[in-house]
């Protein structure tokens, strides 16, 4: 049964200074499907979508809704014709509560404007208690992580009555639990007959969600097709121009002297008795759900929150960060997971972020090396095959998985030793993905030392040589290469007590 | 206390110059400048009628240009940019004495002719200096006020301590008030920066402090009348006394919230800075054989424009326009 | 007996957390430091003075802050929604200056000109709107610039003389001058309603919650779709408003407008509203922590003349008071 | 033939291709539009008035704008990192006020009184920097407070009344009053050269571009190893660092120090600052352009002078030609 097509977009072209986004770019949306929209980073997925929810103007080209063109002016103007919307970067107002976030653009009071707090917040949760998450109503957004934003934004969007929703990169930070809900939501609501446009670079997903898929590269249309009748391999090659077979390299083959040990580190309240050790050659992950206290561990090593107890050996040698400047000086680094706030110069240039941690590398006499800082730019952004048109340009205007290569570009500036890589790979491109974990595997064969914290499993599985997992701030376990599966890694992440791995 | 004639005889005064010194006059194209600080100030509206009175009479141009605020530095710069037009003579209130001595020597080098007006910048090669003398006037506003209190009582002062025509008012007060009234002792002092509101809050604060309080002295009339109203306010017997005649604080005076201000003659103040520029421009006088030999002025080295106490009784007479 | 024991034990927990819960709801209260630094310094005050502790005393710094407090309330709505507004002071003297001069020198009915007045202040508050909201040019520089056209007016208008309007309409000086119950004087009252009213409407109101959108954050606002530009237009227009509202008022207090009035009224009104609590980043502010601001201000103020303090000195006391005051309302809030 | 037009196309093409380089490199280059404001108010100024266009007209706007230029270049960094700093008039007054006091009541030698004034003003910054970096109080009421603070101390030190130090060594007036080559002010040489120096330093140092990161995200910064804390402090320190230099030479220039030096600096160097494209969110601004703000401001008094327009409509004027030159500037900038 072929269903009506409710929006289709034709012939659109967006420039911008230096870069064509997107050129000729036409797909059909039917209702009640979900569309997947796949393509490499900046291959001009968020642009089209931006365009299709009022959010940037197209330079030409026609959006038709139900067979009727239509022009927006803004986002409002797409909100009004049915479009909801879940922006890649989290569009969240900090300061103020998830309630008042969720209903934020629909606010409204009685007649004379005046808000009923308490039914707003119970309103919005009833919406989130889809989501099982310990999010309240009244928390204020700023407190909030990551991944809880995230899911704040889907609710938000969910909370409209639209006809189309769009989702950029929904589950780039949401554990499987939240992306479970998701996908029951979505289901929901495609029997409702909402048409849903998806973008996202986890394969999986997509072939267990979508319907139909359309592909762009380098801001071409490629192709359109039934998910029925295709295969990822087909898809990715479609997406990337060419076959990419093995999707992660291979473990590790030697593991030498340690870098670090870990031991009995507590911070009161947050986690307790964590100890580990990293060797060369070796990738260990970290494991668990959200609020397991992952990032906190990894903070608390590299000085950046200070620890109530334990010990840190780096290198022999027992040592105590008062900041992190201490750790950087020897090597240490921690990649953040929250790469808009805490990884990004949104309005310097890509040059300038790139060289951030590493200045006295381009500079002589601290006077920085124009020449130099450039082509040290240039070559990391070759390097890992950052989309862009030239590194002078801001930061603000790469696509999203663009600017993660950069904030990772950062860290491999200072050549660590060690590096914590918390969500390395979060909306990165699956052919940019790959290139990354090759490199991650060469530096550690180098004999750099790797800590992998992620919530995508196959990653961990995939990736890491040993895993630790982690529940409520405890290690409830550890895994050798050899005993990684998700059914394990989830049990330990799901336990509250500590086991050593039986069988 | 009435010295010089009321503005009206002012007025006829210029057209009688007019007559009498034809061969005096400029010429049309010759530009003669004021320049004050607070450029706003209504003190100066009332010595720019004079000075231009004098300048329409002589057939020069006449402008008035200053800076907004009390700052030495920019003042400076529109007296350089005035010196950069060059103009036959410009007659200055310096905002400080001392930051004047250099434009000032140059001016006249350069062949403009500069003479200070209200303040003055002494060290200068100026030509005169007009006032009313402002520490003088502050003796006299102390004798009134004693006659008014019957020599005793408590006193607040609102200044501004920076400027220094403000601060002479305030130091000759002080001083005759030592001097010559040992009852009357001066128990708060305050600067309100010429803000008629703060003028009005630390009044009341000082009124609370001292409810004898019995007189406020401002040296500004938009501290008076913050003044005035603040003693309305706290319904005390307490007197104001200030400076500046506009038509609003007469007004004031003549219902009572201020009991008298001090009116320097600022008419007079414009008109003879005036007429001073252009009797050194047109060298009619030379008092001694070689004046710029013996490194002086050829005019008089100072001249007393003269004040007057404006009250309840005499207030009609005030009214500038 | 154990039983009991656990029993009233459990009971005492529980009246414990109920005690503890209200302790952090007001400890949670933000403008609670603010209060405390206002009643130690006026405790200082009281002890150290016997004149400060008094109804009249009070009546004056009441009187001394209402204006301000009334301008301070537009000032809050600027800061939250990322702006700032340096024109409420010349703004202030226009609308009053221009109703003295309507009154005055055109004879026109006294609430016409107050009108009038009002709407100029409102105009600006337009013009501040459309460059900053619609056009997109810098709140800072816009307003600055603003403030010098209105204060230019202010100087066209007055031509720099004061202009007098004692012998005004008994009725409208009353806004200024009136008492009621020979107590609270009626500008206060005025200011203690347009402040309730706009704190419960800041906190509550569907309007003002886009003001606090657009603060915290614009681009996610605008993605909400909230007009940010016809908000913006609001904010700068309300506190127009409020500026030409008090300088009406101050026409009716004074009974004289000069060109001067409100000159020191945006660095005082800035400095309240962030004192009390509002960020110069936008996103956060209320109208009862700004109004705090101004009093702790006025306190200072009032104490300086309390305590006989030279004038020579009082610039640096206050300076040294305030950085006090506000080091110690930073500390009490940095964990939270 | 065919070959040779598509062969000679192709050359069009590439030199079309390096002209619109040059030209889009010049249209990047973010002062051009103000600079082109600046000439364009140049050209109507100098058609408008005879005396505009003159050596000793520019050589009175340059001697304005020096101290003012070196002061907003300590702003510019201050800006860029994302703080205020409200007290560099008063500590530009307490420098030169604290030599002139040393030197003339105290004896002192000239150059050791002006290393005090200079060191007092750095301490100044000092505690700016430790309120602000350290603790983390709000910038604005920090150097408020220290505005006020030291504001205080000029009329303390001063009793009031100016302190006159015309009979300074001649070297030393030298720095204020001296001519090179009888054209170039040594106050414009020595501003010229702090100038050129620290534009090159900001944007080329490392130091520097610390506080670009800072301005941009302080918590990125901060996670990418920077001592946010230090630099903000050596931020202030450098601010009140210059403005002690320019109080210096005020004194140098004048010989006389009054109480009140330097009222209007703060407003002026913001508005420089901010006119010249630093942000006051922090990020961005550059010495060059700060510099071009405050000679476009000074061009727009040159021009009240230069055209005799009446004192009531002066600030009517400033801010309406200010108001249009921003807006100009922003238009031209908004795609960018
Ligand atoms: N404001 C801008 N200025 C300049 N270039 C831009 C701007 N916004 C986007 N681009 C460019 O447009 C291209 C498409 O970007 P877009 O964000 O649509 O990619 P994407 O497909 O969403 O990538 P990702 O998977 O990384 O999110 C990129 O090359 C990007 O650098
Ligand atoms: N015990 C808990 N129950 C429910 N939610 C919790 C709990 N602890 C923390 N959270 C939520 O998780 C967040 C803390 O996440 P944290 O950064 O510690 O997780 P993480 O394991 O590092 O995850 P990630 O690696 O995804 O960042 C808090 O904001 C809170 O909302
Ligand atoms: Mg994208
Ligand atoms: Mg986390």
């Amino acid at each position: 049964m072929e269903q009506k097509t409710i929006l289709s977009v034709k012939g659109i072209n967006k420039s911008y200074p230096g870069t064509k986004a997107l050129t000729d770019v036409h797909f059909d949306l039917r209702q009640g499907e979900v569309h997947a929209l796949i393509g490499e980073n900046g291959a001009g997925k968020s642009t089209l979508m931006n365009i299709v929810g009022g959010v940037i103007k197209p330079d030409s080209g026609q959006i038709m809704l139900n067979c009727k063109e239509v022009k927006f002016h803004s986002p409002k103007d797409a909100q009004d014709a049915g479009i909801g919307f879940v922006h890649q970067e989290i569009a969240l107002c900090p300061h103020m509560t998830v309630a008042e976030n969720i209903y934020m653009g629909r606010i409204k009071g009685n007649i004379l404007s005046m808000l009923d707090f308490s039914e707003l917040n119970r309103k919005a949760g009833e919406i989130l208690s889809l989501f099982k998450t310990g999010i309240t109503p009244q928390t204020i957004v700023r407190k909030l992580t990551v991944a809880d934003q995230q899911v704040v934004e889907i609710v938000k969007a969910l909370s409209l009555d639209c006809k189309i929703l769009v989702l950029d990169e929904p589950t780039s930070s949401l554990t499987e639990s939240e992306t479970e809900a998701l996908f029951v939501t979505i289901a929901n609501l495609k029997a409702r007959g909402i048409s849903i446009l998806y973008i996202s670079h986890k394969m999986s997903e997509i072939f267990r969600i979508c319907d139909s898929i359309t592909i762009l590269r380098d801001g071409h249309f490629i192709d359109s097709l039934k998910v029925k009748e295709i295969s990822p391999e087909i898809v990715i090659s479609k997406m990337v121009g060419r076959n990419i077979t093995n999707l992660y390299p291979p473990k590790s083959t030697k593991v030498t002297e340690k870098i670090i040990e870990v031991r009995n580190l507590t911070r009161k309240g947050v986690f307790n008795n964590i100890s580990f050790e990293i060797s060369k050659g070796e990738i260990l992950g970290i494991a668990g759900l959200v609020g397991s206290k992952r990032t906190e561990v990894a903070r608390a090593v590299c000085g950046i929150d200070q620890v109530d107890s334990g010990e840190v050996h780096f290198e022999g040698e027992k040592v105590h960060f008062k900041s992190y400047r201490d750790a950087i000086k020897r090597g240490i680094a921690y990649l953040t997971e929250d790469r808009k706030i805490e990884g990004l110069f949104l309005n310097l240039s890509i040059k300038k972020n790139i060289t951030a941690s590493c200045l006295e590398k381009v500079s002589k006499f601290k006077i920085i090396n124009a020449g130099a800082e450039k082509n040290w730019a240039n070559s990391f952004s070759e390097k890992l095959r950052i989309k862009l048109y030239n590194v002078n340009q801001k930061a603000s205007s790469l696509s999203g998985g663009n600017q993660q290569k950069i904030v990772i570009a950062k860290w491999l500036s200072i050549n660590p030793k060690l590096i914590f890589m918390d969500e390395p790979t979060r909306g990165i491109d699956v052919g940019a993905k790959s290139e990354i974990h090759d490199m991650l595997r060469k530096l550690s064969d180098e004999g750099i030392g790797i800590v992998i914290i992620s919530s995508e499993l196959p990653e961990i599985i995939g990736m890491c040589d040993r895993v630790i997992v982690m529940s409520e701030g405890r290690i409830t376990g550890v895994l050798d290469a050899k005993d990684l599966s998700e059914e394990h890694i989830m049990t330990y992440a799901a336990s509250s007590q500590e086991h050593g791995f039986a069988g | 206390t009435s010295e010089t004639a009321a503005p009206k005889e002012t007025t006829t005064g210029a057209k009688a110059a007019a007559e009498v010194m034809a061969g005096f006059a400029g010429s049309p194209t010759d530009e003669y400048y004021m320049c004050t600080f607070y450029q706003g100030a209504d003190y100066w509206k009332g010595v720019f009628i004079g000075f231009k009175q004098a300048g329409d009479a002589l057939g020069v141009k006449t402008f008035y240009m200053g800076c907004d605020d009390g700052d030495a530095a920019k003042q400076v710069a529109v007296f350089e940019q005035i010196v950069a037009k060059k103009p036959k003579g410009i007659a200055l209130s310096p905002t400080v004495a001392d930051a004047f001595v250099e434009p000032i020597n140059k001016a006249m080098e350069a062949g403009i002719a500069v003479s200070c007006f209200a303040s003055d910048s002494p060290d200068s090669k100026r030509i005169t200096w007009i006032t009313s003398d402002d520490y003088r006037a502050g003796g006299e506003a102390a004798d009134f006020c004693a006659k008014a209190l019957g020599g005793k009582g408590k006193i607040g002062i609102l200044e501004r301590p920076a400027q220094n025509n403000h601060a002479a008012r305030i130091d000759g007060f002080e001083a005759r008030i030592k001097e010559k009234y040992p009852d009357m002792k001066v128990v708060a002092r305050g600067q309100a920066e010429g803000d008629q509101t703060k003028a009005a809050s630390l009044t009341s604060a000082m009124i609370q402090a001292n409810p004898d309080l019995a007189l406020m002295y401002c040296s500004a009339g938009m501290e008076g009348m913050g003044a005035g109203t603040a003693v309305k306010e706290a319904k005390t017997n307490a007197k104001v006394f200030c400076y500046d005649a506009d038509p609003a604080v007469i007004d004031m005076v003549k219902d009572g919230t201020i009991l008298a201000c001090m009116h320097p003659n600022t008419v007079n103040q414009g008109f003879w800075s005036m007429m001073a520029l252009m009797t050194y421009n047109k060298g009619i006088i030379n008092p001694i054989s070689d004046w710029k030999q013996a490194g002086r002025s050829p005019i008089f080295p100072m001249m007393n424009n003269g004040l007057d106490i404006v009250t309840k009784d005499n207030g009609d007479a005030f009214y500038v326009k | 007996m154990k039983a009991l024991l656990e029993q009233s034990g459990k009971d005492l927990t529980k009246a414990d957390s109920i005690a503890s819960g209200v302790l952090k709801k007001i400890a949670g209260f933000r403008e609670l430091t603010i209060i405390l630094i206002i009643l130690v310094i006026g405790a200082g005050l009281s002890i150290a003075s016997p004149h400060f502790f008094s109804v009249n005393n009070f009546k004056a710094i009441a009187l001394a802050l209402s204006t301000d407090s009334i301008i301070v309330i537009g000032m809050t709505l600027v800061l939250i929604s990322g702006g700032i507004d340096l024109s409420v002071g010349s703004v202030m003297g226009l609308a009053g200056i221009l109703t003295a001069r309507l009154w005055q020198t055109y004879n026109l009915n006294i609430v016409v000109a107050a009108l009038i007045g009002l709407l100029a202040a409102v105009f600006v508050g337009f013009l501040n709107g459309l460059f900053i909201g619609k056009v997109g040019v810098n709140p800072f520089i816009v307003t600055m610039a603003t403030m010098g056209m209105c204060r230019g007016l202010d100087y066209v208008i007055t031509n720099g003389t004061p202009i007098s309007v004692t012998n005004m309409p008994a009725a409208f000086r009353t806004l200024g001058t009136g008492l009621i119950l020979d107590i609270l004087p009626v500008l206060v009252l005025i200011m203690l309603i347009i402040a309730v009213i706009s704190d419960y409407t800041l906190r509550r109101s569907s309007i003002a919650r886009k003001v606090f959108y657009i603060g915290s954050s614009e681009k996610a606002a605008i993605l909400s779709g909230i007009n940010a530009q016809n908000v913006k237009m609001g904010v700068y227009i309300v506190s127009s408003a409020l500026a030409g509202i008090a300088g009406i008022l101050t026409i009716a207090r004074f009974g004289v407008a000069p060109a001067t009035t409100g000159e020191p009224t945006a660095m005082m009104t800035i400095s309240g509203a962030v004192i009390g609590g509002a960020s110069m980043l936008g996103g956060e502010g209320t109208v009862l922590g700004s109004i705090l601001g101004i009093v702790l201000m006025n306190f200072i103020a009032n104490g300086i003349v309390m305590l006989n303090i030279s004038v020579n000195w009082t610039q640096f006391v206050t300076g040294a008071v305030l950085m006090i005051a506000v080091t110690i309302d930073y500390l009490m809030h940095k964990d939270k």
